[in-house]
């Protein structure tokens, strides 16, 4: 485990206190939590956005805090959901009075410890509502299974609740056109390495010098299929494949496109990705309205790439490219 | 069978040993189906349960078991946070009052534990998850409660998830490949429950 | 090699390919080029800010274009400095009437490879003007030698000579501003794994498992020395300790500082990082002005990082904090 | 020894084929001291020179010449593009006119391609660069003037850097350390001199 850390078990903690010493003036964490909230949180009247999971995935989830997209993010242990009381801090700490709204990735454990947390909240009189993200096609989406997980489409989810809630929307319009975007984005990733827990000291799993894995999650859950590595202009035609095969684009639509890092992978290589994908999609008379190209949702020093694809309406275009402030996702 | 306030902390000491020493092998089980952190969860979960309870006063044994719930639910984290800590705090809401608990009353806070459980993980038996320990181990606590029988039916019942297929859970996303894995949820389980046998036979 | 390429020969170029796709707007690339300019080029009275080398170290350079930086940047083959005809191509492009403000690392190559295309640009009637970087401390300074090499320091110059060129300034105020720069920043760097140029197929040097080098360059260059992984505290107090050798700060002095992941380090590690530096710091009385915590000068998949301290006055400041539009480093 | 425009083609031609075939022994030169694109530069740099002049028509050497040295300004970049392209640039100015070339104007045209080359690079003997190699060579262009001379001064010059201590170019970063290492640019240069030696011994 080559890693530069101090005490692995305090990797969270640590991350933390140097993230506030780098935004004194935006962040600030909450006394006894790994809770981050905007340093001028709560904003009377305006609907609040909270969103969260296990810590390991940075910039997720800190990174999106600021005017137009997040005011807390709370941060769990290493790929560990965290806990109700601490997801209850943070809503208590950011509610304005208009309602708090929650924007959860579909892990089984991120769900129950979300809704814990807003079962204590509404106990206490606020008000919570909540999307559920879950864009990766890697995984079938049926009724006998836990259904699709949450990955780098959760990002779109933030910036466009954040802007509805930073225009002076309601939580119901909030929470309306959050469940459009889920409606809309699809993701779908592959790794080339996997990652190590600093507290595991071990990867979470193995693969050939000359191998690569389709559908890989964000915590190293298995993928798909394993097989040898192909070209970067094979893979974004996987990927890219997969994603058009779960949802229907026509000619004319408009698409967000965001190509993204697990971690490790150089940025040079997203744009040979990006390359591609860009190609498919103008191939296929969709207008690309924006291109995100970076580490947005990574899986520590993971070796490999997400590609989302977010299908666009009048609305949710002016909510994208409505101003954000966030370190990670300045618009 | 009878427990008291003691038992509870012996049962929570004895559980943290045998999470601290299998830590990695849980977390290596979590690795094979799921995201690698299960050992690393409950070992600091536990840590965290026994510094709390070990050598406090409590009247009731329901009293220290809703330590038990608020500590795992805040310091476990993931998926087996909010059921660990339901569970217990279903057994402890179900033993309100009670100074000292019979293998009827025990039972009866089990089964809560296990409804609390299944209806914060929309799970049922034979999903692969805890489920599948938790419920053949409650039917052990009859008349001629033995902790052998509680022992030999969480081994068997935490052995006969690996031939299981996972619905519910992170090892779902892999369908038929979880066949052939334990489910570590299961593991640590099974641990809780073959700790409890030990406490109750040497408190005999 | 675990890539996501297509051809390792056409790496640079299907790069800016994808890069071009994803922001048509403002960026463009020169046709039969490898330079990347603006959109909007030349913008007429302002000088124009260029700069450039080996690709592999993205975002540098031409994530650092936009308003207030980078009008353009010249991208070289992998590591490899780029010709001075495509500098040259880079100049007429860009050239408003004001002149060209060129930034150079100092490496032997860019250093020649600039030179030349100012002595061409010359002869055409541009006025061209430069500054040489040389933040790295790892390396002796000494007239024996070709003294220290440009790291990721690099990118405070781009952002300070751009802000001033952006407000006005004359060629001769944006390389006065810009030598101001050069003489108050300084870098150190540390790698715990190396990489590998797609072309050549295998990492430019070897660390055992346990190993880390510090001082290691951003083209795999070896560094000063080998040892045992240390923490992230002591880390960062080397690197921290090694510059603040070389250049003095007085309690009450502002700073801007730079903890930059050389690609494959995540995020998580360089926050740590963090947290320790701005304890040394503070502990020196210092003023942090402003912290920059991400990947800014990398070398491909290497994993390790750098310091980068900036001793700021007012002047330095204002022009830091000006705004600026490249998507690398938005203000 | 007399040079014509087609021995130019031919000498580049060979250079090519060196470089070709030694592209990953050249970067793993440049690896230990430098940055490791020295061959993949180098062998980008002279396919491209072959590709503009063989079979391109030329009506004297130093025609040839310039478009060797612009290609290689355009194609090779690093340190060793602008060096090269100098080099070869003072060459063909210096034979400007000439339909072909004797031992004697040659060697006032390497003369300035060393100058050119040392003040480009600020550099001089001694200094573990390719400089190193033709600064002897250079000599040999007497008129005793034979290839296998040539050779063997180019190739003992080259061998000669491996005991030298860097102080210009990437490799001087390593300062005593680059003792030991051979110069990668010394052996492209050996290269490019064994080739042109092989082309006279050809055409005699
Ligand atoms: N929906 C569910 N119902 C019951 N038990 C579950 C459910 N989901 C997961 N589990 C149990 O939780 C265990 C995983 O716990 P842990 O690794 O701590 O959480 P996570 O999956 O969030 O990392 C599984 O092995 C399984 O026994
Ligand atoms: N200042 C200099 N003067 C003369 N030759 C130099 C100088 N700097 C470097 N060289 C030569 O260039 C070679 C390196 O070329 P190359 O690897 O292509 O460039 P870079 O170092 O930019 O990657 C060295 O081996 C050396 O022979
Ligand atoms: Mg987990
Ligand atoms: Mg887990
Ligand atoms: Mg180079
Ligand atoms: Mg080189």
């Amino acid at each position: 485990m080559k890693k530069i850390v101090n005490d692995p078990e305090s990797v969270v903690q640590d991350m933390l206190d140097g993230l506030i010493s780098a935004h004194p003036d935006s962040l600030q964490l909450l006394p006894e939590t790994t809770v981050v909230v905007r340093k001028d949180a709560p904003i009377t009247n305006k609907v609040s956005i909270v969103s969260g999971g296990g810590s390991g995935h940075e910039p997720a989830h800190a990174g999106y805090i600021g005017d137009g997209m997040l005011d807390a993010a709370v941060c769990g242990e290493m790929f560990t959901s965290p806990t109700p009381d601490q997801v209850f801090e943070s809503i208590k700490a950011v509610d304005g009075g208009a309602g708090v709204f929650l924007v959860i990735k579909n892990y089984t454990g991120d769900v129950m410890n979300f809704e814990m947390a807003a079962e204590l909240a509404e106990a206490e009189g606020i008000q919570v509502e909540k999307v559920i993200v879950n864009d990766d096609v890697a995984v079938e989406d049926s009724s006998f299974t836990t259904g699709r997980r949450g990955i780098a489409g959760t990002i779109f989810v933030h910036k466009i609740a954040g802007a509805k809630a930073a225009a002076g929307g309601s939580i119901e319009e909030v929470k309306s056109v959050a469940e459009k975007v889920v409606a809309n984005v699809r993701s779908m990733g592959m790794a080339l390495t996997p990652c190590t827990v600093p507290a595991a000291g071990k990867p979470s799993f193995t693969l050939e010098e000359n191998e690569m894995e389709i559908g890989t999650g964000i915590h190293g859950e298995p993928g798909i299929e394993r097989k040898p590595i192909a070209s970067a202009s094979a893979i974004a035609e996987e990927l890219t494949d997969k994603i058009l095969e779960d949802i229907k684009f026509n000619s004319g639509d408009d698409v967000a496109v965001m190509i993204n890092g697990m971690g490790a992978t150089p940025e040079m290589e997203l744009y040979i990705l990006n390359k591609k994908v860009n190609q498919m999609l103008t191939d296929r008379g969709l207008t690309i309205h924006k291109t995100f190209v970076g580490d947005y949702m990574t899986s520590l020093e993971m070796a490999g790439c997400s590609i989302t694809l977010l299908k666009l309406d009048d609305e949710l275009k002016t909510l994208l490219d409505a101003e954000s402030s966030a370190p990670a996702f300045r618009i | 069978m009878e427990l008291h306030v003691q038992d509870v902390i012996t049962w929570m000491n004895k559980t943290n040993e045998r999470l601290q020493s299998n830590k990695e092998y849980l977390t290596s089980l979590d690795q094979a189906v799921g995201d690698g952190d299960h050992g690393i969860n409950m070992a600091r979960g536990f840590n965290e349960v026994v510094q709390k309870i070990d050598g406090a006063d409590y009247e009731t044994v329901s009293d220290a078991l809703k330590d038990v719930a608020m500590t795992l639910m805040s310091k476990v984290g993931g998926a087996a946070g909010p059921l660990y800590g339901t569970a217990f705090l279903k057994l402890s809401t179900s033993l309100k009052g009670k100074d000292s608990v019979d293998q009827e009353s025990f039972k009866s806070g089990l089964e809560e534990a296990l409804a609390g459980m299944k209806q914060r993980g929309k799970s049922d038996e034979g999903e692969k998850t805890l489920v599948d320990v938790w419920s053949p181990v409650i039917e052990t606590f009859t008349n001629s409660f033995n902790p052998e029988d509680l022992v030999q039916t969480a081994q068997t019942a935490m052995e006969k998830t690996k031939d299981m297929k996972a619905t519910k859970g992170r090892a779902s996303y892999l369908g038929d490949r979880s066949i052939g894995h334990l489910d570590p949820g299961s593991v640590s389980s099974f641990y809780l429950f073959e700790s409890l046998a030990e406490t109750v036979k040497g408190g005999e």
